[in-house]
């Protein structure tokens, strides 16, 4: 079997979720074995001008020179995969969306803002069709594994539909809310094996918000532990403000 | 943790043999497939089988061949999912998996002798086709029988040139409709109800036997009570989700029934009162 | 008769006991996990045990009917050929209340009838089971008594109840007399270590009540006149989903069936996982249908699959009061609220047809 | 000279370097006219995101400035939070960050020397080529990453966004068997370390200098400063982390989405060789035998030697690991400090209104963080300069003096050559496109 054309590309992102694949030791070599990385800017100067069977694409679309680039990389490939919590669902760029554009490009930037020009944060499927998603932020290892076989294989791969906390239980986790503090395993997406609550904080909702999500039990929820309902909507907005842009959302000039 | 090889496992695999595919429409292709060492798959009309594809999983499906035919059985598979999906890019020669046959078919011994009523809607036409071949390979053991099959366009009708065949037998009687025609569709138009009040039926013995998705069923049961069929002459056979086959996973669950085990095919009267059910 | 059957062991041999055991196979036991939370775990010795413990986050079914257990290996590289297989571990569960013991005996239900499940009976014949007797609630969640589990009433090897210095023990089976054997840490016996344990037990039937107005033998039928009642609806605004409820339900062993390649797409494994009803694509076809769209349905079907259909299949409630559901539901849905709350609602429909 | 050659170079998206970045280089008949690193990567605006949120998100969020130098950002952030609350931590706390961040170094230099920039010192494209040829080199650095990624997951959750490391302390506390695992894992590591060292020693480093300012932290103790301590340089500077301004002294250039800097000439460096040149005599000894076999001595020009800069302090920071691990095993945890998350904003941490600094040496080098948060803990104005920032403004000079002294070589050598001066300090880029707020600069 040929193996197949694998390209790595990167967005507005941190550049984690490719170093996640560094973070596999040895077992990077078995999955070299099982795909041709043809395009990986962050660790090979090889470039590739032929089709890719697979693009995996780290990072949100924040600018029209990138909705340029991921239309031609979406062209090109056969399969595309979008990777991580910026590629997914926006993720902490997205943040950005709560604020006038004019507005943070001049804090940032001051009088000089003009020439740094920045739109409205999206999710890659809120640009070009995308075939897999891996999320997380960072992504989890093991799900992407996971996916890429799904990819090879070509038969779908279903992000889980339902909460972290299925996955927190399982590994007998001390609730969050038992200690009085909001967490947001109950609304998030699982398939992180609850990293975070393993590790004594919080899930922060970076796996993007289940389907159907019982927003008024959820506020019911808070009240009762009385968790400023504010204070939360702000913080599940640190990876979901994304959720909010209508299909090819507005721009700002 | 040990582990070992266990002869008895319910999840034990029997090997078979794709001999021959046909494209029926764009999303449902026919399988025939064969046991390996010619084993016969044993199966009663409506019941179904679990196929493996290894790798990617195990999907319920119903058998559309009748168990008159020996040697061999048929799969009429939808892509709907992940391993459905999969199974259309196989071809012959390629080699599945089985398990089963599960679960409760028609009532063979209680048709025996009486009219069928058979009502299809789309797919539905699948597992209701293992009980029409098997009818008419026994034709004598049963009186009349009509059939009526809706589905939604021209273009999604299965079996097409068997429906041809059934449509020119004088021992049946046979009708289909559609929701939308293509212009070169001279048949019926309309919803599989409106079939309905025009068959003349000898109610106290007949028995219907619908198979359809879930929006079909309440407005068949609807005209067909309508037309005083006995409650425990309407037999129905269900779709649901399924991971065993053996009443354990809890996937395929209706109320106190398991699909798998229960079902597929149960009696009107015993789940009439059942709201998970209908 | 009565006295072979019980042996003591003193409170400064349970050390000796546990590590002995320990050294021929894994023992697992409650430890605390802080918060005023417990979890089996393993252990080495008895230092770490706790033996006045709420139920623990996860009942031992964790054990019985591990989260995740291959079903099949598979190889297609040269046609297929397959393997059907079971994993297990030969352990002793020390600890195990009798709320717990009524779930494994539930579990032993399921899989016992036909077609029988042989992974799970053949795992199970390699876990010998040591219980261990409450004298009082763990906690205002446990419902024990209204489903008989407060009582011991058999599916252990070993059974122990704290009577101060020593626990008094029982042995139910031969398991429970080789684990004696082999520890040799066990005293016969004496009168009046048998009158400290009638005391114990006739304390504990004080305090002991039912905790719905209800007498059990008439739930079922509660359940039969309650399948449309609004108390489901109230579920519904409450429940967020999250699957708790059924997972640390020691009773709950619905799955999924999953396969998984290697990076070769050749050979592999097909494992069950627990899954959950309460799980929005538990009842979902392929086709996109899904038969228990609503929280309420869901929540409904979780309750009588607790109270009304096992009466059916199995002749026992396959609720054995340990109050985890309620304990860990973030939301406060309670059992006995529930339960209260149709044993209220299906009053007032008598009243008032009577009225 | 009689070179009149005419040169065009645009190296599109420098590779094996985290961000994006341009090289533009135009010469004409022999003269040098352009000669720029742009960045072009997309601006994310962290400052300006991080206004009106809690404090104790800030780390949260500025983890995902960069995945490479998460813990870094991590502490620096949590230092910055600390400060401007006024809260001081434990002795047990700021043992456990300085392993975090020696672990954060290693992982980091093994990956730059390895998969960055080994494979221009042995004449290929990428590391993927050497899994051929150098299987057993590629095996090493791949266990090696992997083993610093599995203690820094023991200790903190995972690397990439650390998990436990928070404002106040840590909310998971390593176990006694975690240490143990930590430390066989790392005392497991010498041997690769040491065939590391070895291989390095072969490579053959370009030769070049360039008279340049070094800055890093520096401190009167004998600890090679890395968490704490003034802000230093060879040119004799030295200033409190609070007065960071005063050393970064940034300003806008049109073709970079990222800041210049500049201290007490026209540009600074700063990264692993900054802190050598500053800090060397406070190595630990193995690391000194390194650096005396390398032949590598303070103040070392060479911006190509970061690199050998980067494997001395491997060595280091491997050592320092098993160290802190050891006291730890002996002194034993106090679990008492695990702290819950989430409960600050519940008066764990008295709240206050302040302005706080940190500044951490991360990977590439100093990396400071600033918040000015009010008196509910909410942060009005936030400042992050990233050490590949301060380093760009170099880099150009040492491109602007390299391009001269290589017009001899094909326009492929010298596009090579630019390239690994780039590489060389390893720049993140990512990381650097995170600018200051003018305004709050100016007030």
């Amino acid at each position: 079997m040929k193996r197949p054309k694998v390209g790595f590309f990167d967005f507005a992102c941190c550049e984690g979720c490719q170093l996640q694949v560094a973070n596999f030791g040895e077992e990077l070599l078995d999955i070299l074995g099982a795909i041709d990385v043809v395009e990986f800017r962050e660790v090979m100067s090889e470039k590739w001008d032929g089709d890719f069977d697979v693009a995996i694409v780290e990072g949100s679309i924040t600018d029209k020179h990138a909705v340029e680039r991921i239309n031609r990389i979406r062209e090109r490939s056969k399969v595309l995969i979008a990777y991580g919590s910026c590629a997914t669902i926006g993720g902490v760029n997205g943040m950005k969306n709560a604020f006038d554009l004019t507005d943070i490009r001049k804090y940032v930037y001051g009088s000089d803002y003009k020439f740094f020009h920045t739109e409205m944060t999206k999710a890659l499927h809120q640009v070009v069709k995308v075939d897999y998603f891996v999320n997380g932020c960072p992504v989890y290892p093991p799900e992407l594994v996971k996916v890429l076989k799904a990819a090879l294989q070509g038969i779908p791969y279903y992000v889980p539909d339902y909460a972290v906390c299925v996955d927190c239980r399982l590994n007998e986790n001390v609730c969050m809310y038992e200690k009085g503090v909001a967490c947001f395993g109950p609304v998030t997406r699982a398939g992180c094996n609850s990293w975070c609550v393993n590790n004594g904080n919080i899930c922060y909702g970076c796996r993007g918000i289940v389907s159907n999500p019982n927003e008024k039990g959820m506020k019911e929820v808070l009240t009762k532990y009385n968790i400023p309902i504010e204070f939360v909507l702000n913080k599940v907005n640190m990876y979901n403000k994304c959720r909010e842009l209508v299909e090819g959302g507005e721009d700002d000039e | 943790m040990e582990k070992v090889v266990i002869k008895d496992s319910n999840y034990r695999i029997r090997k078979a043999k794709i001999l021959r595919t046909k494209q029926l429409t764009k999303m449902e292709k026919l399988f025939e497939i064969a046991l390996d060492g010619g084993e016969s798959l044993d199966q009663e009309p409506g019941q179904f089988v679990m196929v493996s594809l290894f790798g990617v999983g195990e999907a319920p499906i119903s058998v559309c061949s009748s168990p008159t035919n020996r040697g061999s059985f048929e799969l009429c598979v939808r892509a709907a999912g992940k391993v459905t999906g999969a199974m259309h890019r196989l071809e012959a020669g390629d080699e599945i998996g089985i398990r089963g046959p599960y679960g409760k078919g028609f009532p063979i011994r209680i048709l025996e002798g009486n009219d069928l009523l058979m009502v299809a809607g789309g797919l539905g036409i699948a597992p209701l086709r293992s009980l029409i071949k098997y009818a008419f390979d026994n034709r004598r053991d049963f009186g009349k029988i009509h059939i009526m099959l809706g589905c939604k366009s021209s273009e999604d009708l299965l079996f097409e040139d068997e429906l041809n065949q059934w449509f020119k037998r004088m021992d049946v009687h046979y009708e289909c409709t559609v929701d939308r025609a293509a212009s070169d569709w001279a048949g019926h138009v309309g919803q599989i109800t409106t079939l309905l009040p025009g068959v003349h039926l000898e109610t106290e013995r007949t028995f219907a036997i619908v198979v359809g998705p879930p929006v079909m069923y309440k407005f068949v049961l609807r005209e067909l009570l309508k037309k005083n069929i006995p409650e425990n002459q309407i037999i129905l056979s269900f779709e649901r989700h399924m991971k065993c086959g053996m009443g354990k996973c809890g996937r395929c669950q209706i109320q106190n029934l398991y699909c798998c085990q229960d079902g597929p095919v149960f009696n009107y009267a015993d789940i009439k009162n059942m709201s998970e059910a209908l | 008769m009565k006295d072979l059957q019980y042996l003591i062991l003193k409170k400064e041999n349970l050390d000796g006991f546990v590590s002995r055991l320990s050294r021929l196979r894994k023992v697992s036991a409650p430890v605390s996990k802080g918060n005023g939370e417990f979890a089996f775990e393993e252990v080495g010795s008895a230092g770490r045990i706790e033996l006045n413990y709420k139920p623990t986050i996860m009942p031992p079914k964790k054990y019985l009917m591990p989260q995740e257990e291959t079903l099949l290996e598979f190889s297609t590289a040269k046609g297929f050929e397959t393997r059907p297989v079971v994993e297990y571990e030969k352990m002793a569960l020390f600890g195990v209340h009798t709320c717990d013991l009524a779930g494994i005996q539930c579990l032993n239900a399921v899989f016992s009838v036909r077609p029988r499940d042989y992974n799970y009976l053949t795992r199970k014949r390699q876990i010998d089971i040591i219980g261990l007797e409450c004298g009082d609630y763990c906690d205002e969640h446990a419902s024990c008594t209204v489903v008989s589990a407060h009582m011991p009433s058999g599916g252990y090897d070993l059974f122990f109840t704290d009577l101060g210095g020593y626990f008094m023990v029982h042995t139910n089976t031969q398991a429970g007399e080789e684990m004696i054997e082999a520890t040799k840490c066990f005293e016969s016996a004496a009168e009046a270590q048998f009158e400290d344990l009638e005391a114990f037990r006739k304390k504990k039937r004080d305090t002991f009540k039912n905790e719905v107005p209800i007498e059990p033998r008439f739930i079922p039928g509660l359940f039969d006149a309650c399948f449309e009642s609004p108390v489901w609806k109230e579920l519904e605004a409450k429940c967020l989903a999250c699957g708790n409820c059924t997972n640390v339900c020691p009773t709950c062993y619905c799955f999924d069936i999953i396969d998984e390649v290697g990076l070769d797409l050749k050979s592999g494994r097909r494992y069950r996982k627990w899954d959950s009803c309460q799980l929005e694509p538990f009842a979902k076809v392929a086709g996109g249908e899904n038969f228990r769209k609503e929280r309420s349905a869901r929540q409904r079907h979780r309750y009588y699959r607790k109270f009304r259909y096992p009466v059916a299949k199995y002749s026992k409630f396959f609720c054995t009061g340990c109050g985890r559901c309620s304990r860990t539901c973030m939301a406060g849905i309670h059992l006995k609220d529930t339960l209260n709350a149709l044993i209220k609602e299906s009053d007032s429909r008598i009243w008032k047809k009577w009225l | 000279m009689t070179n009149k050659k005419t040169l065009n170079i645009n190296v599109e998206y420098i590779t094996r370097v985290e961000g994006h970045g341009n090289i533009v280089v135009n010469v004409k008949d022999g003269s040098l006219e352009k000669c720029r690193l742009d960045i072009v990567e997309s601006p994310r605006f962290f400052e300006g995101m991080l206004r009106g949120r809690s404090v104790f998100e800030a780390q949260h969020i500025t983890s995902r400035i960069c995945g490479i130098c998460s813990c870094g950002h991590t502490l620096a952030s949590i230092q910055a939070a600390e400060d401007a609350l006024g809260f001081v931590p434990s002795e047990q706390t700021i043992k456990l960050r300085k392993l975090l961040l020696h672990y954060e170094t290693l992982d980091s230099h093994i990956l730059h020397i390895y998969l960055l920039a080994a494979p221009d010192l042995l004449g290929v494209k990428s590391f993927v080529p050497l899994i051929e040829t150098h299987n057993k080199v590629v095996r090493r650095a791949l266990r090696m990453k992997k083993t610093c990624n599995e203690v820094c997951e023991t200790l903190v959750g995972r690397h990439v966004h650390p998990i436990s490391a928070i404002a106040g302390g840590f909310t998971k506390l390593p176990r006694e068997k975690d240490l143990d695992d930590m430390l066989g894992k790392l005392e497991g590591m010498r041997p690769d370390m040491e065939a590391t060292v070895e291989l390095a020693l072969t490579l053959k480093f370009p030769d070049f200098e360039r008279d340049t300012e070094y800055v890093a932290l520096v401190s009167d103790d004998n600890e090679y400063p890395m968490l704490m301590g003034d802000v230093g340089s060879t040119d004799g500077v030295r200033m409190n982390k609070k007065d960071y301004r005063k050393i970064t002294n940034e300003f806008i250039v049109p073709h970079s989405s990222a800041k210049h800097t500049k201290l007490s000439r026209e540009a600074y460096a700063v990264g692993a060789l900054a802190r050598f040149n500053l800090n060397s005599e406070k190595l630990h000894p193995k690391a000194k035998e390194v650096a005396t076999v390398a032949g590598l001595k303070p103040v070392c020009k060479n911006p190509f030697l970061n690199t050998a800069a980067q494997l001395i302090e491997s060595v280091h920071c491997l050592e320092e690991c098993i160290r802190i691990i050891t006291g730890l095993k002996n002194s034993g945890v106090n679990y008492n400090e695990e702290i819950v998350v989430g409960l600050n904003e519940q008066g764990r941490i008295p709240v206050k209104a302040g302005n706080g600094a940190g500044a951490v040496e991360v990977p590439r080098g100093i990396l400071f963080h600033n918040y000015e948060i009010d008196d509910k803990g909410v942060i009005q104005n936030a400042n992050c300069i990233i050490p590949t920032n301060q380093n760009l403004n170099n880099i150009e000079y040492d491109m602007k003096k390299l391009v001269p002294e290589m017009l001899d070589k094909t326009e492929a050598e010298i596009t090579l050559g630019l390239e690994m001066l780039v590489r060389a300090y390893d720049p993140c880029i990512s990381c650097s496109t995170h600018f200051l707020n003018v305004k709050f600069v100016n007030r």
